[in-house]
């Protein structure tokens, strides 16, 4: 094994690490040599993803553990998981080919050389900042270090929320957000204090060993506040006050990386229920609550978008509603695989959920990038004051009808082959939720014909103020959202059994692995 | 219950007052203090798991060699714990002192330009 | 421009100011040995800074001790932090090189002061992110402050 | 490789697109038996509102808020209830979050 794939899992939160620390140190340099560092930094970051990501498939994707700061036994001799330790396992890989990619698209988009009003350098480094804790919380290893994580991008992200000072509503999002960001990150402190209480540990998978039958009431407090928090933070209903507020106040790449932000939460999610708890602890119910909550997730989020007249908010309330088809997907996993007959729809419906988590961030992001530019361009966010910007926008306009079509499901992009994976496995278990899902899918598919018929469509506007012409920077980072769409879409075959897969593997049956990449490492 | 218990019941009262200022209170600022005051109740939770009688606070310098110490690691969560909440706060006020430029009020009920 | 508080305040700031800093710096000095380290001592440099803001008010800073000096300072705390987590790659992140060495800060008896490898000098670059920080939190907010109360 | 079967079905997106190819040279070629005797720019072609002049392209143009007003009329009674639990208050999102928390810890403890 050599030195940089053996150094890869702390690179990914080290390089981008160094790079939001020394923005402000290389902004004085002037504004061009800062936007080509940051780009450089984020080129390097999706390098090593791709690397560490390639390697580990290559080696037959088996859990990768790395301790910070020397060996697993202490100088004394002494055996004990305190150390902190990053591990890489195929849904963390999963996750990680993810960040990377919707970080690269929001780098580059903010790349462009459209005039800033102000906080240049400083939102710069908070999009690096938020990209480390996206990073930290899919990487590590132990649940202390996750809170930490998770901390880091509450900070970074309502930061970036309400750095546009000037913006009344701006500050009001960012408070919201950022109390109830807060509140959902102490209850997870609670509930990893309560856990450290009862077994003396804050490895994941030292935890997961000592974790009973079940039995325990704390084991039961501690879920109860691990589920609700991370499922607030991911923005289910009915905790999903905070989302369409975020999403739409955020500037355009950084609402894309809030996204990615949401989708690590849910991570942490599936990491507690199924690696933590997974097989020791599994009472059908967790698959209930999950399965409710979803289900009310893509029914409101998806009428709310109905009636919106911001355009951000539109696309953050469909935003909303694609985090319900996840966690659809993977309760009905998690109720088959929990069943006393393991049954193989569950297989397919983690294959589904997880390949739609990296199908709705490339959607997403195309569609709030595209109407970054929109709204830039237009001078406005109120649809009913657009009109006929198809004219002047050709492949804005293209870009936004690509992803609209993709996350509403339409033949043959990639939101259609994720989506019909969850509903053929849904139906199995549940046809009324399968058929709910439909409809929901298709009323999507109305809310952005709306929102595209709004703006793009009509006659040429008389005037506009924004800017003439969309820099090539903005073209190039929707571009590559576009390719990922078109390429999921046309081989979905592919990419299913090359990265989708391991991820559901370490679901569904990496739970052993997991715990015994760290505790056989500890024994020797 | 013995007196030993008593943090316990002391850090999940802050979190209940805590939770209270939060879904009671109207200004903002003490919709902030709320904030604080959870936390604090968390930190307080933290301590006294890693309390131990008997042992003797890990401070190597001039000590008794042989004397049992108590793990630091609550101590040392605690500590991460009070900083992420003095940047949390911090980011709070700011975030407040803005929303008061430009709504002129710290009225919970009055700042909702984002809904529906 | 505010001239501070009143001369008891004032008289009393300039005595126990020094004291503050020593003991923030001797925090920050001892936090591998003793109770604190690099943030809790940072913060008590901070407070001292706040102090003398408070009492003396802004008029005393004379432009010199302004927010994009002490920005910068605090990112060279930051990026310092990192370097030495860098330094240790060779076996991993966070190695610590010099614990037990017997060269600089290598020192085998854990109490004195010389011993802890790299944890000294990272507890000082936390200390210089952490007094630079809160300063300059503190800075702009009394300015902001201020501008407001004007207005 | 292209494609992916789910166990109860299957979906191959290069096979639809050629199907789509198919589909989309018979409907042309289908077209190309239509009636090409009629002239351009004339009333022809013009669109027949029972015989009124036609609108200013800006006049045609339906608005964002226009759109679906009739769904969303229908579903009133849905609309008044959701909208009115999006109220904007901060205390009433953590009264959400609190009674979240609650239900699922009843849940907890009173499964297995």
């Amino acid at each position: 094994m050599n030195a940089l794939l053996h150094h890869a899992p702390v690179l990914l939160v080290a390089v981008p690490l160094l790079g939001a620390f020394a923005v402000p140190l290389v902004a004085k340099l002037g504004a061009n040599v800062r936007r080509s560092f940051v780009g450089i930094i984020a080129l390097l970051t999706t390098a090593i993803a791709g690397y560490l990501a390639a390697s580990f498939y290559a080696a037959g994707a088996s859990p990768i553990v790395y301790v910070l700061g020397g060996r697993m036994s202490l100088p004394s001799g002494m055996v004990a998981p305190i150390r902190i330790m990053f591990e890489v396992d195929g849904l963390s890989v999963f996750m990680i080919l993810i960040t990377a990619l919707v970080a690269l698209a929001a780098v580059l988009y903010t790349s462009s050389n459209w005039k800033e009003r102000s906080g240049g350098p400083m939102k710069d480094s908070l999009m690096l900042l938020l990209i480390v804790g996206i990073f930290g919380m899919e990487l590590t290893g132990d649940l202390f270090n996750f809170f930490v994580f998770l901390e880091i991008t509450s900070i970074a992200a309502c930061s970036l929320v309400g750095f546009r000072v000037w913006r009344g509503r701006s500050q009001e999002a960012a408070f919201k957000v950022m109390t109830l960001y807060t509140l959902s990150g102490l209850f997870v402190l609670l509930a990893v204090g309560l856990l450290y209480g009862q077994y003396g540990g804050l490895n994941i998978a030292y935890l997961a060993t000592m974790i009973g039958s079940g039995t325990a009431l704390v084991d039961k407090i501690a879920l109860g506040l691990l589920l609700t928090g991370l499922a607030m933070k991911a923005g289910a209903v009915p905790m999903h006050m905070w989302a369409p507020d975020a999403y739409g106040e955020a500037p355009g790449a950084a609402s894309i990386v809030l996204v990615a932000n949401s989708q690590a939460s849910l991570y942490g999610l599936f990491r507690i229920l199924f690696t933590l708890y997974g097989s020791a602890y599994s009472p059908q119910s967790i698959a209930w609550i999950l399965i409710a909550l979803a289900a009310a997730t893509i029914i409101v989020g998806v009428t709310m978008a109905l009636i919106q007249r911001d355009i951000k908010r539109l696309i953050a309330f469909g935003a909303v509603s694609q985090i319900g088809y996840m966690m659809l997907a993977v309760g009905v996993g998690f109720a088959a695989m929990t069943a006393l007959e393991p049954a193989d729809f569950g297989f397919v419906a983690l294959q589904g959920g997880l390949f739609h988590m990296i199908n709705d961030a490339a959607c997403i992001g195309l569609l709030f990038l595209a109407a970054g530019v929109v709204i830039r361009r237009a001078g406005t966010r109120d649809l009913q004051g657009m009109g006929g910007l198809a004219h002047s926008m050709g492949w804005t306009t293209g870009f936004f009808m690509l992803g609209a079509f993709a996350l509403a499901g339409m033949p043959p992009l990639n939101g259609f082959a994720s989506k019909l994976m969850i509903y053929e496995s849904t139906f199995k278990l549940s046809p009324v939720l399968a058929i709910l899902a439909i409809l929901a899918s298709i009323l999507l598919l109305a809310v952005f014909l709306r929102a595209f018929q709004a703006a793009f469509l009509g006659p040429r506007p008389e005037r506009l103020n924004g800017p003439q012409s969309v820099p090539a920077s903005m073209l190039v980072s929707m571009g590559l959202l576009a390719i990922v769409v078109i390429a999921f879409g046309l081989f979905p075959g592919f990419f299913v059994d090359k990265i989708v897969t391991p991820a559901a593997n370490a679901l569904w049956n990496g739970r052993d692995a997991y715990i015994q990449a760290v505790m056989l490492g500890m024994g020797g | 219950m013995t007196l030993g218990q008593m943090p316990f019941v002391v850090s999940a009262l802050l979190v209940v007052l805590g939770l209270y200022a939060l879904l009671f209170k109207r200004n903002l600022i003490k919709m902030v203090i709320g904030v604080s005051i959870i936390e604090t109740g968390v930190n307080l939770f933290l301590v006294t798991v890693g309390y131990r009688a008997g042992g003797q606070a890990p401070i190597y310098t001039y000590s008794d060699p042989s004397a049992v110490r108590v793990l630091p690691t609550p101590q040392a969560l605690t500590l991460t714990s009070i900083v992420i909440g003095l940047a949390t706060t911090a980011l709070l006020l700011s975030f407040v002192v803005f929303i008061h430029r430009h709504y002129q009020t710290l009225d919970a009920e009055k700042i909702k330009e984002l809904k529906g | 421009m505010n001239r501070g508080m009143s001369i008891i305040v004032r008289t009393a700031t300039r005595l126990v100011y020094a004291l503050i800093l020593v003991f923030g710096f001797y925090v920050i000095m001892h936090g591998h040995l003793t109770p604190g380290g690099g943030f809790q001592g940072g913060a008590v440099v901070a407070s001292g800074f706040a102090l003398v803001l408070v009492a003396l008010g802004t008029a005393g800073l004379k432009g010199v001790l302004n927010r994009h000096l002490l920005q910068s300072l605090e990112e060279v705390g930051a990026l310092a932090f990192l370097g030495l987590a860098f330094a240790g790659v060779g076996t991993a992140f966070f190695y610590n090189l010099l614990a037990n060495s017997g060269s600089i800060f290598g020192a085998t008896d854990p109490s004195a002061l010389a011993s802890g490898g790299l944890l000294p000098l990272m507890n000082w670059a936390v200390g210089l992110k952490v007094m630079t920080g809160i300063a300059s939190i503190l800075i702009v907010m009394i300015i902001g402050a201020r501008k407001e109360a004007v207005e | 490789m292209t494609g992916i079967t789910t166990g109860f079905g299957a979906w191959n997106p290069i096979a639809w697109l050629l199907l789509f190819l198919g589909v989309a040279a018979a409907a042309l070629i289908l077209r190309r038996f239509g009636n090409k005797q009629y002239k351009k720019n004339t009333g022809q072609t013009k669109a027949f509102l029972s015989g009124n002049e036609e609108p200013e392209a800006s006049a045609l143009h339906v608005r964002g808020a226009h759109l679906y007003w009739g769904f969303v009329d229908g579903l009133s009674a849905y609309y008044r209830r959701v909208r009115a639990l999006h109220t904007g208050v901060l205390s009433d999102y953590v009264a959400l979050f609190v009674g979240t928390l609650g239900v699922v810890f009843i849940v907890l403890v009173l499964s297995r």
